[in-house]
């Protein structure tokens, strides 16, 4: 296996690039991130007509590309370096994951061509009031929600109606969940941990958008009261569907961050150079370049995890996946938060100002890291498939 | 009176003062007057500058009776004034200008600021451009400052200029009082990643101060300036050693994350790994104020603001870790600009005190100027090979 | 409670410091770390009856001086900052500490005068295998020795004889373990973990030297084989006795190790201001004087911790003692380790040979980083004690 | 002979080559100069040169097929040679000098080692004071070396003198390749902490080295102590990328540790987080080997260098840290010498690895010297401040 790209990728590297640098320049991501919904239409639409991104690693049979989690993450890297404002890891990775995942050859061939073409946006409805994924494998919380000392929280349960389900309860922390069209979302049926679909505007739905300290990635908790749901695959397929999309969801989330750390290096090292103090550009004292050289070295060791996580998740090996999902998350995770850190502190006050910024790789990074589980959960996961 | 007064001495008078002025049904700024007129506001100063000659060795005995009384401290109603810019004019005002600002700076009537950093002189202070120009009696100034806490509610502010270009740079700035009421002087909100403007940005355009208002010598002001600085260090990483125990939120808080399930081995040994950093911090400002001088600070100031600040960093992240995603939610990001008197100092939720710490290693010196006054002031190590010394300040690339 | 010493107190550090200055240099702890006891008998004497280092903190009525462990830290920190060889921590701090403890006295009217005058040298065997502290509370290794995993191990067992005991098995990492001539050790009596004295020439008793890594500081193994012992208090008594005996063994290492702390950050400085390089003291670029920064907030926070747990442990209160002496334990155990790599990085290819002093330390910090438990043991057993 | 070398070509070769020497039969130097006679030691390389003027991505093909076939590693039989002394031949020598110097070299029947560091001389290797003064046809060699690995077993060795003491310290140096066993040269054994004389101190006293023995132009001798460095931190970084997994040990170290009943959630988590960094390492490295322009290192070899140092320091520590008093024991301190060729690269004992760690974050540049060097020519930051610049070598303060 080799790390490094092909031509081809290179040139999808190259003209995502250059599509972010108009879709995406910083005075955007403040204008949407001011918003409710956080993303532009236009945009969305122009990357999966244009682009065809948001199906890029879908079979052709849905109207993908049939590319690879490869061509994703590379994706995913220039979208973290622009910190593109848009439902994309929400509906491309978390709601497209699941149907891919699940065995339902129906919905996949009724529910996947929208998320792909982008007339439907989509997301994934799996965390408690903690938003901590369960243990691995578990796949949710139990029926009665919540473990330990929570255990008087109730989990969200699915009950069999005339024509079909109603699902009743509350699920948190969902990635765009104010806005997307279709939600998949894990519930208890009598049958275990189920996965089901409601659309956005169904009967019964309450969302609730949340106050983020990331604005540029919106998240909502939304109550079901006897919302009518439809079941995808059989009662009991969640648990598997939800490891494996969430494994993914941190190779992605990986690959993002990998980019943003990759720009917060880029504009440390800018200031650093520009910015004169003591009559010398600051980058010339130790203090600021050291830690720069650290930066790159972080900078470096995200790409090599996050790149390998990638070339693993287009592979297929499920175990090889969970290692190198878990890997990748944990290191990418701490990496591009003190990079992130460290460009404030290169930055001085100005770098502490809200109209830098600095402060929206920070948010995005820390964010980032507490999501789909934090370096110690994922280093604990790792421990326990290694077997120590 | 000189340095003969007592405790026993001082205890009387505290109990004279708490029984003239009962903190609970006094107005604390006339209590803190009160406090100031009777020589208790910095023991070791002169009569009529609040003070009465004694060891400085004592205040601490006033802090703690005066707190136990329920009296208003100080700090909250002027936080600048207090830690910072009062000790300043105690040690370079003249008479007159002691006896004009230091009993409102007590007693919190004229709020204080600082006016030192500028968008082009942040570790590098006295690199500042801001220029005060000599006309008659008066100087004239134009330039821009920034960073400058309460500047929008403050009636003055010590001012750092430039009054002379042509020689070096630390040789050429000049120390003054100024009137941010004055004409000339306009004060914007700065917007922090915080979402509050915590801090201004002030501008000076042909502002007028008096001649009698400048603070020291025409070229002494980074002499006046190192003085306010080292106290504000002391400032900040002094705020540490308060409290019983100072790591008790950090247990508090893993206890909470254990009680809902969330307890983690790892976490916590980072807790207790963070709670001894607390209290070590705590020890070693204890022990800097026991041994140190009063009034005067030492390089101890340093150690503590750079280790504080470096904890407090950690410690925020900590809390912030331990809720995993519900500690990256935020209150609010509504722009609002600080008031004074402080609160009673209730903790900030996580997320907004996480993002808040970064301040932490960048205001009063980021941690790498503290490194470097650490390595050459207490150390003696060599200094940086410097390009802007002995040329004219007009002459260093900027 | 004030952190700031007397001017009696820093008088005794004066004449302590000036008296190691003759007694320790590095040429004589050279010579004495080679030899196989490791100290200079003529020295130790010296200390006993011209300082009277070694009654320091021992009651008048048993010929000590009768000052506490704020006096006894002091004398500790100068050790340290000279690397003093003498069996001083297990004689002074480790058997004087065990008699003083115990409920027996006769055992202290008999044995305490012979270790403040010098003449005897008495250390304390109390470790398993591995060197590791058991648990709080429990006082030494189970009667069937070690824990977990390794319970096939026999402890060490005290035998009911004709008059007194005898005792048989193994006790660990013994410091000075070969050159003792008294020897208290733990052993599992009928009425639980007792503590016995043995003489250092007693029949069966064979004593091998460690192959320390530290060679300031001696360690042996100690194998009992029938070997008559004279019980020490009641039996059951020890494991209180331990305990107590083990956190002012972890006072006394801070104090030790804030000192050679302090000495490694002078070295540290002194050759970043003499060694050139690119034609200019290598203490002016920022990467070695940042680091000595921080070394110095490091020796400067040991300092802090490594007084107040002097001070609490003078003041006699057992609760807030294991406090003070795991948290200075902790702190200090990482700083002097942390210090003592910094001194070998910034002097760069020399801080690396067997010539320069530079090592000496770091041996020296590592070892006492382990000794009496790690850090993480120490935050563990503060943890429970805080409650969390 | 050309590019157009294949791999179905190359396969043949190497094929070729284990059919004329089979590996278990031939003594190791017989095969390896066999194995350089084939082109099939630096494939990138001239033919004669111990190349075939191929792709240098083919060099792993053969590298992998070799170690198959159970063929002697050139690298234990020549540390230096292989790792930095032979590729700076091939970039720099005559055809003369690779002619004489390569094929000994490559079959490890001439060790080699490298002689730039001085006791004045560490970080800063540009300013080493070791003379060379031309007489006629030859070089007299005056001055003291010091960190010379196998310097006490090798024929040969590369130095870098100094020609020209009048002019700025980086133009008046030359390369010279000297015989160890000539008259004037004395290699002292240097012990280190770990209780070894891993590395040697060479002393020059009117050393005689021919002018044909001059590597480069004169005052040439900083581009060829570059080439040198650069290949020595691929060379030291790149050890790293070895095994299936790079964390295996430290996984099984903390098993070990479990199993005595030593297990603990905090060191599992250590055991954990390093593994990840171990093996974030490889994959750096496998990416830059991919990626790089093999023979000719680039600056990727100075993160890894950087990277893997501060790893295997960690690493080291952690694995003392786990066997707690016991991982204090250390097995020897007797001084010893090293000899060639190097064992399979069993694990020293825990704590003799430890002090050898020390050493890693300074051999082959400094972890302060590759933070410059990341800094400035990969990211581009300026350069420290230099007194040292642009002024004679015999007017630098030393």
């Amino acid at each position: 296996m080799s790390l490094v790209f092909s031509d081809e990728q290179e040139e999808l590297r190259r003209t995502v690039r250059s599509f972010l640098e108009h879709a995406s320049p910083e005075s955007e991501v403040r204008r949407l991130m001011e918003s409710d919904d956080g993303y532009d239409p236009a945009i969305w639409r122009q990357m999966a007509t244009q682009l065809g991104l948001q199906g890029l690693h879908v079979p052709e049979e849905y109207g993908g590309a049939g590319f690879g989690y490869v061509e994703l993450g590379i994706v995913l890297e220039e979208m973290g370096a622009r910190l593109l404002c848009a439902p994309f890891l929400a509906s491309a990775v978390l709601a497209t994951g699941a149907l891919l995942a699940v065995d339902d050859a129906l919905a996949r061939k009724e529910l996947l061509p929208g998320l792909v073409s982008g007339t439907t946006i989509g997301t994934l409805a799996f965390a408690g009031p903690t938003g901590r994924p369960e243990p691995a494998g578990s796949g949710g919380l139990g029926p009665q929600g919540g473990t330990g000392a929570e255990g008087g929280h109730h989990g969200l349960l699915a009950a069999r109606a005339a024509s079909g389900y109603t699902l009743r309860g509350t699920r948190h922390f969902v990635l765009d969940g104010a806005l997307a069209d279709l939600i998949l979302v894990t519930a208890w049926a009598e049958g275990g941990l189920s996965l089901f679909a409601v659309p956005g505007d169904a009967a019964g739905l309450t969302r609730s958008r949340l106050p983020v300290m990331d604005l540029t990635r919106k998240q909502a908790d939304l109550t079901f009261s006897d919302t009518p749901a439809r079941l995808i695959g059989a009662e009991g397929d969640a648990g598997p569907v939800i490891d494996q999309v969430l494994r993914l969801a941190c190779v992605a989330l990986a690959n993002e961050s990998a980019g943003g750390a990759r720009t917060v290096l880029e504009q440390a090292v800018r200031h650093a150079k520009d910015r004169l103090q003591f009559g010398r550009p600051i980058g010339s004292f130790q203090a600021v370049k050291h830690r720069c050289a650290d930066m790159l070295v972080a900078v470096e060791g995200s790409k090599s995890v996050a790149y390998h996580a990638a070339q693993v998740a287009a592979a297929g090996d499920s175990d090889r996946l969970a290692r190198a999902a878990s890997m990748a998350k944990a290191y990418v995770g701490e990496a591009y938060f003190s990079a992130a850190a460290d460009n404030i502190q290169i930055h001085g006050g100005i770098g502490f100002t809200w109209e830098h910024s600095a402060h929206l790789y920070f948010k995005r990074a820390k964010t980032s890291e507490l999501l789909f589980g934090d370096p110690v959960h994922h280093r604990g996961l790792l421990a326990d498939r290694l077997r120590v | 009176m000189s340095r003969t007064v007592t405790a026993a001495g001082l205890t009387t008078l505290v109990d004279d003062l708490l029984r003239s002025h009962p903190p609970a049904a006094t107005d604390p700024h006339e209590f803190l007057g009160a406090r100031f007129d009777a020589g208790l506001a910095w023991v070791w100063a002169g009569p009529g500058d609040g003070g009465l000659g004694a060891d400085p060795a004592l205040q601490p005995l006033i802090e703690q009776r005066l707190a136990a009384a329920g009296a208003p401290a100080p700090f909250r109603y002027n936080p600048i004034g207090i830690g910072m810019t009062g000790p300043t004019l105690l040690t370079h005002g003249t008479p007159e200008q002691r006896g004009a600002y230091l009993r409102p700076l007590f007693a919190g009537t004229e709020i204080w600021s600082q006016l030192f950093s500028e968008p082009g002189a942040g570790s590098d202070v006295a690199g500042l451009a801001t220029r005060a120009r000599r006309d008659g009696d008066e100087w004239i100034v134009d330039g821009q400052k920034v960073w400058t806490s309460y500047a929008h509610i403050a009636r003055r502010g010590l001012l750092i200029a430039r009054t002379d270009p042509d020689v070096p740079k630390h040789a050429g700035l000049t120390a003054f009082v100024v009137d941010l009421t004055a004409p000339g002087v306009e004060v914007r909100p700065l917007r922090q990643l915080t979402g509050e403007a915590e801090f201004n940005e002030v501008f000076f355009t042909a502002a007028r101060i008096p001649d009698t208002q400048r603070l020291g010598p025409v070229g002494a002001g980074w002499r006046v300036a190192t003085t306010t600085l080292m106290n504000e260090r002391v400032s900040l990483g002094g705020g540490l050693s308060g409290g019983v125990d100072p790591g008790a939120a950090l247990l508090a808080a893993y206890q909470e994350a254990a009680d809902r399930g969330d307890g983690n081995p790892v976490r916590r040994d980072q807790a207790i790994r963070l709670w001894i950093e607390a209290n070590v911090n705590a020890l070693t400002a204890a022990r800097a104020a026991a041994g140190g001088n009063r009034g005067r600070p030492g390089p101890e100031g340093s150690v503590l603001k750079l280790a504080g600040a470096e904890h407090s960093r950690r410690a925020a992240a900590y809390l912030v870790d331990l809720m995993g995603p519900a500690g990256t939610l935020i209150p609010d990001y509504r722009m609002t600009r600080p008031g004074l008197p402080l609160g009673g100092g209730g903790p900030r939720d996580t997320a907004a005190a996480f993002l808040r710490s970064r301040a932490n290693t960048i205001e009063g010196g980021t941690s790498e100027i503290l490194r470097n006054i650490l390595g050459e002031r207490v150390l003696g190590l060599p200094g940086d090979i410097r390009v802007d010394k002995d040329v004219s300040w007009r002459d260093i690339p900027r």
